[in-house]
């Protein structure tokens, strides 16, 4: 096995519309990833494409549209697609094409396009449901989060005021990224709970936009990283798996998945006491209850004891494990697969001290990234490290 | 030191035009299961990795993969889709074998096209929305019309002026193509027409071919032109079918006591998706197949390779592909078919389990279903259509219309 | 159009180098009223995705359990006669067959549940749809399907509570989940 | 067999009708919005060089996938609404698979001082015609007409 180091990262702005088309985000964010790392088209020798539902983009087979903009005219070029989880599975995706030793440097671009469907995402999301047992119901998938907030938060017996502050936080620290789509640095928890409520326990500040935009992301193998970085960051780990589809067939309180997943990327990563091994975290927030659900998943600490940890400011970014110091999805927005922009591009630019207004203090050295998709079952997690 | 991949176990159901009664979780199923078996393990401990291929709209989810992992055995296990072929998800599983996490990884393709109504349109949907698609036809869905609900601060915009009152079937591009082809190598349409009696005919010896027929050259030259010059029997039919195929490693494979048969080489590659600048010259399987020939260590395709299965949807892709592939100059395919090389006991066997014209096209599992005979034939299990001797075998597939994307997989006996 | 920024290029060259990463967000924000007003040109397209899914076996059996009023479950023998419901041919955790129907009766508990202001298209409704999930009485825990609460206000709702099934009148009833209207408190 | 049981009654239930329908509406893009709207003014079209590559690129693009480098506003060009069809089809079948009223002409056309093509009906009713080489030009709606889309384009002849 290749060890696979991360040269370049790129990402556009995060917006409900943006003008360009699907391809000309990829474009731009490629462009800045290949900027960043330095290098030209004719260095890459595989693409990784990473975007969730056709639905959104509105074009079947939306991988084939988007060769062009993302440098892969003529190479080889794969799309993979697991719903939410694509943002960091495509760069587990890209992990194995370097790590097999295939290629050599590989490029990962992440496009979303949700304001091409119209007149709201939603009328896509209304078809991931089983089409026989749930579609007949005229769901929402707001429903799905509302059911799972709701378990979760009876079952620990947890505030709705203690899992308000995760928006809050998430909203403050994405005042310093440039793509955000929903930074505001004056956000109080009283805003968060008396927004409208969607379908209760979920308030509209509980949940993350729907957004366009892209990400890129380079990775090279060990043996050539030389060329371009002598300070490399790695990738320690990589985890996924997935969950029954038969979602009231499990209790939805606890994640498994994650669990799972997590613990696959850490055995490989050398991670042995995940609280103390990793520096900061990115696990993945589209709702707010959902940072706290997955920090138990990736154990980072105990069943029902998330709330807590992000109320005594431990989670904050000078706190002792910050997480989402990006600002998440929450704050920055959710273009679904682009998400890996927060969630594997900002460890690069954290543990590269590349992250300016966003930059962690204490010298950062692990860490972990984290995505979730399909119908509350799928998990991915990558490591990353310095040196 | 280096590993190994090689195929331990196949399954596959039968290919019919509708599966009514099986639902497309228990076609997947059943082929998986039958992989599994074939292979001689239980997918709930002995596989580290499972793998789908498919895509969000032939199946009827916005996101498939979450109907899949019950199915495959991946309950709580890595799983994921590759958005491509079965031979796409054939690359992933070795590279994932190749660094170390796993010794056994199960790919699994599959069919159920039979779900889809509408077909066409969602070959459309595939084209580029700014400057391919509107020629096609009206905007607004001439048939099933209908839209969601508008809220009242933002009513549907404008969406356009139609003079037009139906959609074109996006096959009209597959005609394009061939006109192309046929006119830049000079290939005839008999010698087209000659690949489609082939092909048929290799389908009456193979068990889950769908779509055999006894016909002749002039049977398929009197038939209709839907896309001049493309005849309706150049045109393969669709099909629903599932396939597994279940890869190891190859000291895990001789613990299991199975002759593997190698993969031993693996490429694909993507044209511009721009109709307006593709050269329409399949440069895709080109680009592969030296991908892949380069990891197979194939100097000389033409003589180290003893039987081929090419993607032949449309029946000038099969002398297509065959040029692109390096086994013959352009323009030379056509003759290799009037020879009678590309019969199953000719110099040079090409789609002996009857391709997509003789099985039908199962859509992603395309490939899988080419990578299925060849793994069939390497084995020597294919009876009345077995290539004599066959050690090396080459699949190759191709994403359709309108996509210029395709993968080339090689296997070895060992 | 917010603003008529430069040309990208020129973007991507000009902030070449600056240390907040990333350093620079290409891209150009369209409003909800730029696209009413057609200040940006767009194609549209409505395409038409229509399915006939096949139902499986497994699926016919439980359709047509509820148009009969009862709702079917399978079990799994090699998993301690485990109860799936919704039934499938197949058990995801010994990846067995299943075999031997059973009814699972019509009660259950609340295992959560929503108060939804948003309906299908996620425009925004006045009257709340109650929405959970139902562990059913005759199943093992956690296994239950989805449908709605009535006959109890949104602030009578809560997890653990008892409920029964309200089915439509048989003659009305199509072998489809909504054949049962709701979940009533027992 | 792989299932316990299966379903043997040829009568009961055999499929669930559902759909995926959604409306779509796309952006034209950095530079689509620029061809789009001079279309709607012109009966011209835009193209971009890339000088790198030395191509004229058609439609006109933000960047040229080959060397993938961006395009700046001096290289972009007015080009004919013109060309010579390079293939051409007669389309028998409508998208559901039934039979078009009138089969249609469908041809992809070179467009003239560029390296790029462009799919387009011909308005003709010859189906036995060889149209290869033939030159045309486009077909546009009245300017007070256009709505800044390739269906401003009627048609080619």
């Amino acid at each position: 096995m290749k060890e696979v180091a991360v040269i370049g990262a790129g990402m556009t702005l995060f917006r409900r519309h943006l003008k360009e088309t699907g391809k000309e985000l990829s474009f731009l964010a490629t462009k800045m990833a290949m900027e960043d790392a330095g290098i030209q088209k004719d260095d890459i020798d595989m693409v990784v494409m990473g975007s969730a539902p056709d639905a959104f983009d509105g074009i079947h087979m939306k991988g084939e549209n988007l060769i062009d903009g993302s440098a892969a005219t003529n190479k080889p070029y794969v799309r993979v697609f697991n719903g939410g989880g694509t943002g960091v599975f495509a760069p587990i995706a890209g992990w194995w094409h370097v790590a097999s030793g295939v290629a050599d440097i590989c490029l990962v671009v992440c496009e979303e396009k949700m304001g091409n469907c119209y007149p709201h995402p939603q009328t896509a999301f209304r078809h991931i449901w089983d089409p026989i047992l749930d579609r007949p119901l005229n769901t929402n998938l707001v429903w799905l989060f509302a059911m799972e907030y709701n378990r979760y938060m009876t079952v620990h017996n947890i505030k709705k005021e203690w899992i308000a502050e995760v928006a809050v936080k998430n909203k403050r620290n994405a005042v310093g990224h440039p793509c955000a789509q929903l930074a505001d640095p004056n956000i109080t928890v009283d805003d968060v709970l008396n927004s409208e409520i969607m379908a209760w326990p979920v308030n509209r500040l509980d949940i993350s936009p729907p957004s366009d935009g892209a990400a890129a992301l380079i990775y090279c193998n060990k043996d050539i990283v030389h060329k371009f970085t002598d300070d490399p960051i790695y990738v320690g780990g990589v985890g996924w798996g997935i969950d029954s589809t038969m979602w009231t067939n499990r209790d939805l309180y606890f994640p498994r998945y994650v669990a799972n997943a997590a613990k696959m990327c850490y055995k490989k990563a050398g991670i042995n006491n995940p609280t103390k091994d990793i520096d900061f975290a990115e696990p993945y927030d589209p709702f707010t209850y959902k940072e706290l659900h997955h920090m138990e998943g990736m154990l980072l600490c105990k069943k029902g004891e998330a709330a807590k940890l992000t109320h005594e400011g431990v989670t904050q970014r000078d706190g002792d494990m910050p997480i989402c110091p990006s600002g998440g999805l929450l704050g920055v927005g959710n273009p679904i697969a682009a998400t890996m922009g927060q969630k594997v591009c900002e460890l690069y630019w954290q543990l590269a001290g590349k992250a300016g207004k966003r930059q962690i203090p204490g010298d950062p050295r692990v860490g972990v990234g984290m995505a979730w998709g399909d119908i509350m079952q799928m998990a991915t997690v990558i490591a990353l490290r310095r040196g | 030191m280096s590993r190994k991949v090689c195929v331990i176990g196949i399954g596959h159901t039968d290919f019919n035009s509708i599966t009514p009664g099986m639902q497309w979780k228990d076609i997947m199923y059943e082929a998986c299961q039958k992989a599994y078996v074939d292979a001689g393990i239980d997918p709930r401990k002995d596989v580290g990795s499972f793998i789908t291929c498919a895509e969000d709209y032939w199946e009827g989810f916005s996101i498939f993969d979450e109907f899949v992992p019950d199915q495959v055995g991946a309950l709580l296990r890595p799983c994921c889709t590759v958005c491509g072929d079965g031979l796409y998800g054939l690359g992933n599983a070795y590279m994932q074998i190749m660094t170390g996490y796993f010794d056994i990884v199960a790919v699994e393709a599959h069919s159920k096209i039979s779900d889809l109504l509408t077909y066409g349109d969602i070959m459309l949907h595939a084209f580029d929305p700014l400057f391919e698609r509107p020629v096609s036809g009206p905007v607004e869905r001439p048939r099933y019309g209908g839209s969601p609900e508008y809220p009242e601060e933002s009513p549907k915009p404008l969406v356009g002026r139609s003079e037009e009152k139906d959609r074109v079937h996006p096959y009209f591009l597959a005609g394009l193509e061939m006109q192309h082809y046929l006119k830049t190598t000079g290939t005839t349409e008999e010698q087209c027409a000659k690949v489609v009696v082939k092909n048929k005919k290799n389908a009456f010896y193979n068990p889950y071919a769908d779509y055999e027929l006894r016909i002749t050259v002039e049977d398929v030259m009197k038939s209709e032109y839907l896309f001049k010059p493309m005849k309706h029997l150049d045109i393969s039919p669709n099909v629903d079918g599932a396939i597994c195929f279940v890869l190891a490693e190859e000291k895990t494979a001789k613990n299991l006591g199975i002759d593997p048969i190698y993969l031993s080489g693996f490429g694909w590659s993507s044209e511009t998706p721009w109709l307006s600048t593709r050269g329409m010259d399949a440069m895709y399987a080109k680009n592969a197949a030296k991908m892949a020939y380069k990891m197979a260590n194939i100097e000389e395709p033409k003589s180290q390779i003893d039987v081929l299965e090419v993607d032949d949807r449309f029946s000038f892709k099969e002398l297509q592909h065959l040029e692109a592939l390096g086994f013959a100059r352009p323009g030379e395919a056509g003759n290799l078919v009037d020879e009678g090389a590309l019969d199953v006991d000719g110099t040079l066997p090409t789609n002996p389990s009857g391709g997509s014209l003789g099985v039908g096209n199962c859509i992603e599992a395309t490939g899988m279903q080419k990578a299925l005979e060849i793994i069939t034939q390497l084995r020597g299990h294919a009876a009345k259509r077995q290539v004599t001797d066959a050690e090396v075998g080459l699949a190759q597939s191709w994403r359709g219309i309108p996509s210029g994307s395709g993968a080339v997989a090689i296997f070895k006996r060992g | 159009m917010v603003e008529e920024k430069k040309d990208p290029a020129f973007r991507l060259r000009e902030t070449k180098g600056i240390m907040s990463w990333p350093p620079y967000a290409p891209g150009t924000h369209v409003r909800e009223s730029d696209i009413r007003e057609k200040k940006i040109s767009y194609t549209w397209w409505e395409p038409e995705v229509q399915y006939a899914w096949s139902t499986g076996h497994a699926m016919n059996v439980f359709l047509d359990g509820l148009k009969k009023g009862k709702i079917m479950g399978i079990k799994c023998k090699r998993c301690n006669d485990r109860i799936l419901v919704p039934p499938r041919m197949f058990c995801e955790y010994c990846y067995g067959p299943t075999e031997e129907w059973v009814e699972v009766g019509d009660t259950g508990v609340i295992e959560t549940y929503s108060i939804s202001y948003l309906d299908a298209d996620a425009n925004r409704i006045t009257e709340p749809i109650l929405i959970g999930v139902i562990d059913f009485d005759g199943s093992p825990p956690h296994h239950g399907i989805m449908h709605y609460f009535g006959e109890m206000s949104k602030d009578e709702i809560k997890i653990g509570m008892k409920v029964k099934a309200v089915w439509k009148p048989e003659s009305e009833r199509e072998g489809a989940i909504t054949d049962i209207k709701y979940f009533k408190p027992l | 067999m792989t299932f316990g049981e299966k379903q043997t009654n040829p009568l009961a239930k055999t499929h669930w009708r559902g759909d995926m329908q959604a409306d779509y509406f796309y952006p034209s893009g950095l530079a689509g919005d620029k061809f789009f709207k001079h279309l709607k003014e012109n009966d011209s079209f835009l193209a971009t060089k890339c000088t790198k590559c030395n191509k004229v690129l058609f439609p006109a693009r933000l960047y040229c996938e080959d060397c993938f480098n961006e395009i700046p506003d001096s290289d972009w060009i007015e080009v004919p609404a013109s060309g010579k069809i390079k293939l051409f089809t007669v389309a028998k079948l409508d998208a559901h698979g039934d039979k078009l009223k009138d089969p249609k002409v469908i041809a992809l056309i070179d467009i003239d001082n560029t390296d790029g093509t462009l799919l387009g009906i011909i308005n003709s009713k010859d189906y036995d015609r060889d149209f290869t080489g033939a030159k045309v030009k486009a077909i546009l709606r009245p300017k007070e007409n256009r709505e800044g889309t390739l269906k401003d384009i009627k048609y080619w002849e």
